[in-house]
């Protein structure tokens, strides 16, 4: 086994392990938190999937190593909202679910 | 000389990193939060002093051997901050934590 | 090989105990670690680039927001409040995320080795974008376009984060004010470490071209000096409605797409550059583009206006 | 290997462009500038559009960019097929009417910069921005930025009254979305693994029935179901949509959940045409009958208006995949299967004017009385005529019946699952048809009812408004009057499709 294979096992992992913090966590801060860890475990496999196509005398493939650059800038902005919207929301009730009022 | 240079690094690192281990047990087990930031920084800061004094024997060049002392420097002074904020929370709030 | 065995150990560890840990305070200190082991997971994936925006965006910057937001919202009722999911509906979720983990496994498990790649062609093609860092290369050049709208992205979330304020502050100061303690520790450690932070940013935004590093890692970093000013109550953010503020949000992908556009006139094509001046344009874009980005970091971590404006 | 750029690519370009630099202009001159850009740069877009729209029509050809000259798979390509062009177009002038009847509710004081207004119009122009550039995205990662576009735009809309059960149903929408943008992120990394591209069209040259490419569109499929609210995934639209104001509704509504559907639509017959089992289809299928039926019952029994909207357009959507079962495998370039796929899509475009013009209609009932009751309803036909005609008009377009583009739509829908020997779509067409009038008539009944003493309005609504909601829907209507040929727009660039085949 190649280290690649191996911390490509690793983001499999953490992919479920993620996906079931987003799903079953109740408080919307930790679906958030457990979006960045999956975004984590996903970047991963590109970053697995760069390693192995090294070639070219560099290190990796540098195209999907500069999709996770963008990746990551996106998941931070997609977190920056998701976190205002979270804060406004205790503002206004002083509570931080997502439970209906109904 | 390089095999000289490797022996001082591979020693000074090892200190280092026996010293972080130590921090780190003290954080583990010491009773209060104050003797707890204590442990931690002062061999964290000494752990971390000894590994870039290892590494210094095997830059290449000045500038990398600058960076490298930059980086022992900004640690310090991070750690200190925190350090002194951590501790000026725990003292208010009286607990052990 | 052993040295990879404790480390992807660590991770998983540490992802679990950011799932599972009881606090969400615990759980956000669990995440920061968890970035910056995955730094050093990209560190040996040989994606040193990448390494340096997840330690410094994905778990610092990410990390800050998210440690603000839990102490922010620690008053939340506790969790015997909260209606946790079904025994049923757990187990049902446990079963489908582990076959989608062991999915996933076995498809790594089959990849092909080696991959597929595109790292002869963009190394082939450098010369024509005057960069020699190939990464870089793909962001600015090949792949500009997805860099462009991302600039966009950041933009879009920013305003998304300011429509979230209250009427009456709008036009006011963005986030909780910091009182300066002039003689305070942390006045004394931003005085002497944001002017080596801004300097360590734009260096790694300018070796960028050459070197791992680049306009996003270095925005990063001197986003987080403006961070740390305004914690120390150094530097207060301006209102949101100064239009130098604005200039600055937009310049970046704004000189984006004016070069872009110019790329119709000079190379023949929208985001093509010319080859003898590729380099020089790559920079113009980058300079404007690395503050656009830095402020609209720091201004997404602070938030939204909270403080009525001064009339 | 996909072929060279063609000449008129750089429209495609100014597609994107023009709303982002309108927005980016928007925010930097304020807010009390805002609204003339967004009605400046709207009639230009709409020329953008209908250019190439009419390129690809006089061509018969796809129109094709490669951005920086960088051709895939190392550089990022646009793509303009009859199916984009007629997608570009709808959103064109669906913007355009939303935008006019925006004005009077996101007008801008003279003085002061506001709040909502100037967010309003930057959120509008990218979201088009970002719609344009979903529509003729061709890189899978290209078109993720894209998708997150459309999403940071949409989001904020929802909450932009600040209330808290608006704030609620915003960060629920978020969470979905993001849920779906990481799933499909996953896929997308599978195939690159797999295949070392992301450009659509050279994957659909490389693409072999294996566990990867099983796992990539499963993935990513699952994560635009999500996004596109199909049932069960639906959960989040309803309060999202119903609570956001009435023009961001209907952009909402009837334009951002078509993104999702389009980039299915693209992945199951132009990425991997061949690889769809006809069983997973008829799955897919399922849901969106589960949607017709569920989302009709539901919103059957919604005491507000915009809620029973909102409730409609979960059902509508089930309708769009319906064409899964029968345009798929066994036999593509089928008679019935391009008739199902082209119902599909005209479902899609038509429900977008329908249900904008609906939402905005209530939208107007709602600021008149200061309600959206429909149990309140009473009276309202006399004193917004134009306004109900107009809600009825559209709701002619969900039931189906003649003359109205839903009516083509799902007709072509009810002819393939005849056709295909699977009658069980046809009578779930029909059940939703006979639902759909069910709650249209509820709405209709009401407000023409007599309602006594004389309705006390809180505002006036201009003439004008009504004008825009009417035109709209009107729109939704001739579409069911376009003769069958232009549809072969929407079947230029499809190689497996038998052109004409829908006559």
């Amino acid at each position: 086994m190649t280290e690649g294979t191996l911390y490509g096992l690793c983001s499999a992992v953490l992919v479920g392990l993620g996906l079931f913090g987003l799903i079953m966590h109740p408080e919307p801060l930790r679906k958030i938190l457990a979006f960045n860890l999956v975004g984590g475990g996903v970047f991963l496999l590109f970053g697995v999937v760069a390693r192995k196509g090294a070639a070219a005398g560099l290190g990796g493939d540098p195209v999907p190593q500069a999709l996770v650059i963008t990746g990551l800038v996106v998941a931070f902005a997609a977190t920056a909202l998701a976190v205002a919207l979270l804060a406004r929301l205790f503002q206004e009730t002083g509570r931080a679910t997502l439970q209906a009022d109904e | 000389m390089s095999s000289a240079l490797d022996v001082l690094t591979i020693l000074s690192v090892s200190t280092g990193a026996f010293f972080f281990l130590a921090g780190t047990v003290g954080l583990l087990r010491f009773p209060d939060a104050l003797s707890r930031l204590h442990a931690l920084t002062k061999a964290d800061n000494l752990g971390l002093g000894l590994v870039v004094l290892g590494l210094l024997f095997q830059a290449e060049g000045f500038p990398v051997a600058l960076k490298l002392v930059g980086v022992w420097l900004l640690a310090l002074l991070a750690g200190a901050t925190v350090t002194q904020l951590i501790a000026h929370i725990a003292r208010m709030r009286g607990s052990t934590m | 090989m052993a040295f990879d065995i404790g480390l992807v150990t660590l991770v998983l560890g540490v992802a679990a105990w950011t799932i599972g840990a009881r606090e969400t305070f615990a759980a956000v200190v669990g995440f920061v670690a968890y970035g910056l082991l995955l730094a050093l997971v990209w560190v040996r994936l040989a994606a040193p680039d990448v390494a340096m925006t997840e330690a410094a965006l994905g778990s610092g910057l990410t990390g800050g927001l998210l440690l603000g937001a839990s102490t922010r919202l620690a008053r939340t009722d506790g969790p015997a409040a909260i209606e946790k999911p079904s025994a049923i509906m757990r187990l049902a979720a446990a079963v489908l995320c582990t076959l989608v983990s062991a999915g996933l496994a076995a498809l790594v498990l089959l990849m092909l080795e080696p991959a597929p790649t595109l790292a002869p062609r963009a190394m082939a093609n450098i010369a024509a974008t005057g960069l020699s860092n190939p990464v870089t290369a793909v962001l600015m050049a090949y792949r500009a376009i997805d860099t462009l709208l991302e600039t966009v992205v950041l933009l879009l979330a920013l305003v998304g984060v300011w429509s979230l304020a209250r009427d009456r502050v709008w036009g006011g100061l963005p986030g909780p004010y910091h009182r300066a303690d002039p003689h305070g520790l942390l006045t004394f450690t931003a005085q002497i470490l944001v002017p080596i932070g801004i300097l360590i940013g734009i260096y790694i935004f300018w070796v960028g071209s050459v070197a791992p590093g680049g306009e996003f890692q270095g925005a990063t970093v001197l986003a987080a000096m403006w961070i740390i000013a305004s914690m120390a109550g150094l530097v207060d953010a301006p209102p949101v409605t100064r239009r130098w503020l604005r200039l600055a949000l937009i310049a970046g992908p704004a000189l984006f797409f004016a070069i872009g556009l110019a790329g119709f006139a000079i190379a023949g094509g929208f985001l093509a550059y010319p080859e003898s001046h590729a380099k020089l344009l790559i920079l113009m874009i980058e300079v404007p583009v690395t503050l656009s980005i830095a402020t609209t970091l720091a201004l997404l971590v602070a938030g939204p206006p909270e403080r009525a404006p001064a009339r | 290997m996909p072929g060279s750029a063609t000449a008129g690519g750089f429209l495609l370009v100014l597609a994107i462009v023009l709303p982002v630099a309108g927005a980016m202009l928007s925010l930097v001159l304020g807010g009390r500038y805002a609204e003339r850009i967004a009605l400046t740069v709207m009639p230009t877009g709409v020329v953008v559009a209908v250019a190439i729209g009419a390129i690809v029509w006089r061509t018969h050809n796809v129109l094709q960019y490669f951005v920086g000259k960088w051709d895939p798979p190392l550089g990022v390509a646009f793509r303009a097929d009859g199916l984009s062009a007629t997608m570009i177009v709808t959103a064109a002038l669906l913007i355009c009417g939303i935008g006019l009847f925006a004005r009077a509710q996101f007008s801008l004081p003279r003085c002061v910069e506001e709040r909502a207004p100037l967010v309003f119009w930057i959120l509008l122009l990218t979201v088009w921005g970002a719609l344009n550039a979903v529509f003729i995205g061709c890189d899978l990662f290209n078109l993720y930025v894209a998708l997150e576009l459309l999403t940071f735009a949409a989001v904020p809309l929802v909450s932009l009254d600040g209330r808290a059960e608006t704030l609620t149903a915003a960060l629920r929408y978020l969470l979905f979305a993001l849920f779906g943008s990481i799933l499909y992120l996953l896929g997308a990394v599978l195939l690159y693994g797999a295949y070392g591209t992301l450009d659509m069209v050279l994957l659909s040259g490389r693409i072999r029935a294996e566990p990867a490419a099983w796992a990539a569109i499963s993935l990513m499929t699952s994560g635009l179901l999500a996004k596109a609210a199909l049932y069960p995934l639906h959960l989040w639209l309803p309060p999202a949509h119903a609570g956001a104001p009435s023009p961001a509704s209907a952009v909402l509504s009837g334009l951002v959940v078509k993104a999702p559907f389009f980039l299915v639509v693209r992945l199951w017959f132009d990425v991997m045409p061949r690889l769809p089992e006809h069983a997973v289809a008829q799955v897919l299928g399922g849901l969106g009958a589960a949607a017709i039926i569920f989302g009709s019952l539901v919103a059957l029994r919604q005491v507000r208006l915009k809620l029973l909207i909102a409730y409609s357009t979960v059902a509508q959507i089930g309708y769009l995949f319906l064409m899964f079962p029968l345009a798929v495998k066994p036999e593509p370039g089928h008679p019935w299967s391009t008739a199902a796929w082209t119902g599909g899509v005209l479902q899609a475009i038509s429900h977008a004017f329908a249900k904008a013009a609906m939402f905005m209609a209530a939208g107007l009932i709602a600021e008149a009385l200061g309600h959206d009751r429909i149990a309140g309803l009473a009276g309202v036909g006399r004193v917004l005529p134009i306004t109900v005609f107009a809600f009825a008009l559209g709701g002619l377009s969900l039931m189906g019946l003649p003359p109205s583009g839903g009516f083509v739509a799902k007709a072509m829908l009810l002819t393939a699952a005849v056709a295909a020997g699977q009658w069980w779509w046809a009578v779930v067409v029909l059940t939703g048809g006979l639902l759909a009038g069910g709650y249209v008539f509820l709405v209709i009944a009401r407000s023409l009812a007599d309602a006594g003493e004389p309705l006390s309005l809180i505002s006036t609504i201009s003439p004008g408004r009504q004008v825009v909601v009417l035109v709209l829907a009107l729109c939704a209507v001739l579409l069911g009057f376009v003769p069958l040929r232009p549809l072969e727009l929407l079947q230029i660039g499809r190689p497996d499709m038998a052109i004409g085949g829908v006559r």
